[in-house]
């Protein structure tokens, strides 16, 4: 067989290999996500809000330091200085 | 001995005498991908290490990258990328940065991925086609590597390269990472070509929040399904799962965290120094080296096609869900970049119209993908080779 | 070739048909080991890395395990594990971390880590007698190796076990680091067993401040002692302490945040993946990898039980500065968690009484008790074994 | 001898020497305290207070933003930004 | 030849190439900058302001916390927070 | 075999027994240099290494510097300082650390990082001379590496010795480290005999902005002129210049960080424990030791005195620009303290005199001249020697 041959034959099972396997993974990746969604839902979404400094950066608010706000700075800038 | 005799044999040993033409284009080959990477900021993680490496590479009587003489770069390429520790090492920190969310989101974006892997076969045979041609000499091992710089993916190659044609590495690498730069330019002309104002313009329905459960499952899911149908495949996308468990689980943060940083960068400097080192003017300044960066840009291109097809195609077939074609472009992987582009031509078109997100499904995908093409080529090349 | 055999060859390459029931086992209990790790938050930083290291190293055909064939997880192994290398840096790590003020300030606590080496010599001697059976093969080393699970101590157990019985590494490793997973769930009923309700309510005198210099000398002083008494200990010894002084000095910050930091977690990624890698079916689904398991909870159970009741023996002897023989049972080591057990222990009984600084004494001390121990044994076992 | 006398003979040797390794431990250490207590006493205690932090991030004082320990976060922050 | 000359020749060439390597490395500087700074001028200097912090630091200003520095405060703990 | 042996077995593997007088020296040793780092603040990032890797390679039976026996120093010696790898990573991240600036913009002061490099070669004509005594040994090789010393600059001699003369590393590097530390009551002396209170007192005009290109471009134009001139040179040259590269180049600043970091933090602990092993008493405990520490005093001290006239000279010569003699010690290289010493020196006679900047001229460039002396040593000594 020559080798253009072996190459086709590569080809055709390379890609037959590549297709299978991802197609097996969408069908995997949706029940998974079935399985998942029904029986074990999340309690509660983690909120990840945005950090109050992408505002302030933006628009530096005037009323900004309430007392919380400049609580959490202190706190964030202390456990750093922990480390 | 005299001080005439010192000094003659201080000339002697002089660059200026010893340097030949290939190596001082060599050094200028590097002097250029420097350029790009500082100037023109294509992928400087990996081109300023590579353009260095070489640089140093070329220089004479120093054997900086030969490992028999101590050389520096020579033992980071004999310890780390002839082993395939660092390739494995660099998945697993890009396994750690990588969000799997718009791909479990969105699962059939996955078959992108895999349409995207066409062209490493095409090149492949481009490939063999040369080796019959009287001037190059490529055998199936080499058309393999060759090809597999379609995967837009440089851990893969190197891996792939490192065990079937080590010989090959320097060329073959520099490709695969070029092209990944050049991705902004080399596919936007593509993906024009083959799709429509209009299907360019489609916008895509929000993807869903996916549940921190799904993403740990999801790179077990994934090792499972590869130990079963292509163990050979393993090693890099075992590597590359380890690190996106570590992320997701939130147990680890700290070796998480590691993997992203300290670790990826210190074998970023580490592989980038070695690949380029493997451009010595002897061995990469070769009719071979040619036609490995003419294949891989015909891989990047064609891979870069059918996933526009493909995506095309499923477009058409799904009315309810619709897909924008652009986004089967992000299939060849080339991660992050590859997305960014599928966004960028879409904006073009709708300055509204968000891909990003939609084409890092596809984009990710394209990883695994090239990964599993990788593992058919290591495990049959071997046997009918 | 024609397609017919490249399917065929493909086919003969899948994990399907490859794998062996004994690696279908190994690789569900890497998965249990995720999923304690994940879900229960048992040591993840360990469990993760071994988990998956456990189910990488049975894939059929991958060899990641095997670094003849440049298996990467073989290569680690080979590079970090058989050299001692890895367990050593963790330890450099460790004592980055370790505070000795607790043991400064009250350094009779020391004594705690002396008695509950006990379980060291327990379960040496079961697994001499095990060896006497016929269905199980133990010698001398072997059984030193399985003693040290006892030490609770994962680089000590590594250390020793790398040296006197390397084939045993896999289930050593294994056991130590799940029964220090799981002293939450061991200890405390024999904590309870051995302590009246009024013991386990004793409060402790709080502990006084101890200077720097103090935290200087300490480790220096240790080494010392160390190099006269038991040189054969200095590696272990000697690196906990060149980290501790490192933090302790505080002129060498930056190399200290370091040990802290990148280069622990550096290790452990590598450490956690090459110990699990030892979990390789064929060597680890022995009849003697029970036989360890059960003699490493032997020693777990026996060393508390020696920890509480000196404690108990001390407290009676020293009126005037009581002592809650809880603190006894963190002699073990398992550094921080036995001495959060003692703490959580005591605080049912009395939710004001806060033991953890007080146990931390006892803690660190029995992590040079083990080293010591572990000295004894690669001192003595190779002359008479 | 048999294989369990030599086990019986290192748990014996081996429990001595812990012992005996902690118990010269034990004096060592007492004597370095006593040592540098007495000949080396730290001039002046650093004082490591609780950073405000841990208070703030509980309470959330309402006087919390005292120029002091605003400039104090603002200067934490800094010097985590130069590094 | 002596050992003692191969010293003295070594040390009349060595010399002669250190200094030979560095005056050629003035001109080539010299060289250099001119070219830069005639050819390649920097459009605009990158200003790096000494951070707020090192004055506050200091001096503990009383008027220190309007809002733009406590925004930035928080926004660079944030940005750390992030990390 | 009974109690009493197994207890005679321990007593024969004690320290007491087996630790020989040099050992107890040298473990003093280690010790003073703790001693050094720790009180007296010398150099404590090299010290605190070195010295604890003495003391550990100076515990009799325990072989941690012994790479046969798999002593973990011994394998990081091995792996790394034979090799040339970990000086050359050192000076990567010194590279990524260096602002070139200063030099850039007063490149006249480039010439006094060849003014101060004599010492050198004085060290080398003495360490040859000695070679001439009855009592002691030196060849060429020894003497270029007892020279080297006088480079001030630890990563270089070490490189340099560990392609030289091997065998004197420790002693070497010991020096080289030692009086680095020992450059604020070394120089002053000499600064101060060789100029006058007014000299001292010079102002020098303030110095021009920088822009980044000539940053980026300096680098790359000292690695040409070194390929061209000087290959032998190009490690050592390479590896700075591709740190600074990284640092100026502003496009790979997640990698420069990790030079600056994390990789240079660890491979500062195991070249300090590397160079600490290797004070063995029975290879350091000779005559040779204390020449090379005398050759070395001798080195620091001429080249000093030659920096510092050069710069006289260079004064008197151009009245326009002013220059103080001291910053010409600053050539010596031992970055930064030989500069911060000029600046103290200089703020003697007058506190608003601030030289620091100016200093760093030449004693980045100090660096240079001491790795271009190395490369003129590695390019003859071999074919003369
Ligand atoms: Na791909
Ligand atoms: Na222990
Ligand atoms: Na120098």
């Amino acid at each position: 067989m020559s080798v253009m041959q072996q190459g086709l034959v590569l080809m055709v099972t390379g890609m037959a290999v590549v297709f299978a396997f991802l197609v097996i993974l969408i069908f995997i990746t949706k029940l998974l996500s079935i399985v998942v969604r029904k029986y074990f839902p999340e309690k509660e979404v983690l909120i990840k809000p945005t950090p109050p400094a992408a505002k302030a950066i933006g628009s530096a608010p005037v009323g900004a330091h309430d007392g919380a706000e400049i609580a959490a700075a202190i706190a964030v800038a202390a456990a750093y200085a922990k480390r | 001995m005299d001080l005439g005799r010192a000094l003659l044999e201080f000339w002697k040993s002089t660059g200026l005498v010893n340097i030949s033409p290939g190596q001082v284009v060599m050094i200028l080959v590097g002097l250029v991908l420097l350029f790009l990477a500082i100037k023109k900021k294509f992928e400087p993680l990996l081109l300023v290490p590579i353009g260095f490496g070489a640089i140093l590479a070329n220089i004479p009587l120093a054997f900086i990258a030969d490992a028999t003489q101590n050389g520096f770069i020579g033992i980071l390429y004999h310890s780390g990328v002839e082993t395939g520790l660092f390739p494995l090492l660099i998945f697993m920190g890009v396994g750690a940065m990588t969000d799997f969310g718009p791909l479990i989101a969105n699962p059939k974006t996955l078959i992108l991925g895999a349409a995207a892997q066409f062209g490493i076969f095409v090149a492949l045979l481009g490939a063999l086609a040369l080796g019959l041609t009287p001037w190059i000499d490529f055998n199936l091992f080499d058309a393999a590597s060759i090809g597999i710089i379609g995967g837009a993916d440089g851990p893969t190659a190197i891996y792939v390269t490192s065990r079937l044609a080590p010989d090959l590495l320097g060329p073959i690498a520099v490709a695969a990472y070029s092209y990944m730069a050049l991705v902004p330019i080399i596919q936007p002309p593509i993906m024009k070509l083959f799709t429509t104002r209009e299907e360019r313009m489609i916008k895509m329905e929000q993807l869903r929040h996916v549940t921190q459960l799904e993403k740990i499952l999801f790179p077990i899911s994934v090792l499972i399904v590869c130990i079963i149908l292509l163990p050979t495949a393993t090693p890099l996308i075992g590597a590359l799962m380890f690190g996106n468990l570590a992320k997701e689980s939130g147990v680890v943060n700290r070796l998480s965290d590691t993997m992203q940083n300290a670790l990826i960068n210190i074998v970023t400097i580490f592989l980038g120094l070695s690949v380029g080192s493997k451009m010595q003017a002897d061995k990469f300044l070769k009719l071979e080296t040619l036609g490995i960066l003419a294949l891989g840009l015909v891989a990047f291109s064609i891979g870069t096609m059918t996933g526009v097809l493909l995506a095309k195609l499923m477009n058409k077939m799904s009315k309810s869900h619709p897909i924008n074609p652009l986004i089967g472009a992000a299939g060849v992987s080339a991660v992050p970049m590859a997305a960014r582009v599928a966004n960028k031509v879409g904006q073009e078109e709708n300055p509204h119209n968000f891909l990003l997100m939609h084409a890092m499904g596809p984009n990710v995908a394209g990883v695994i993908g090239s990964a599993v093409a990788a593992g058919v080529l290591l495990a049959i090349v071997p046997v009918i080779g």
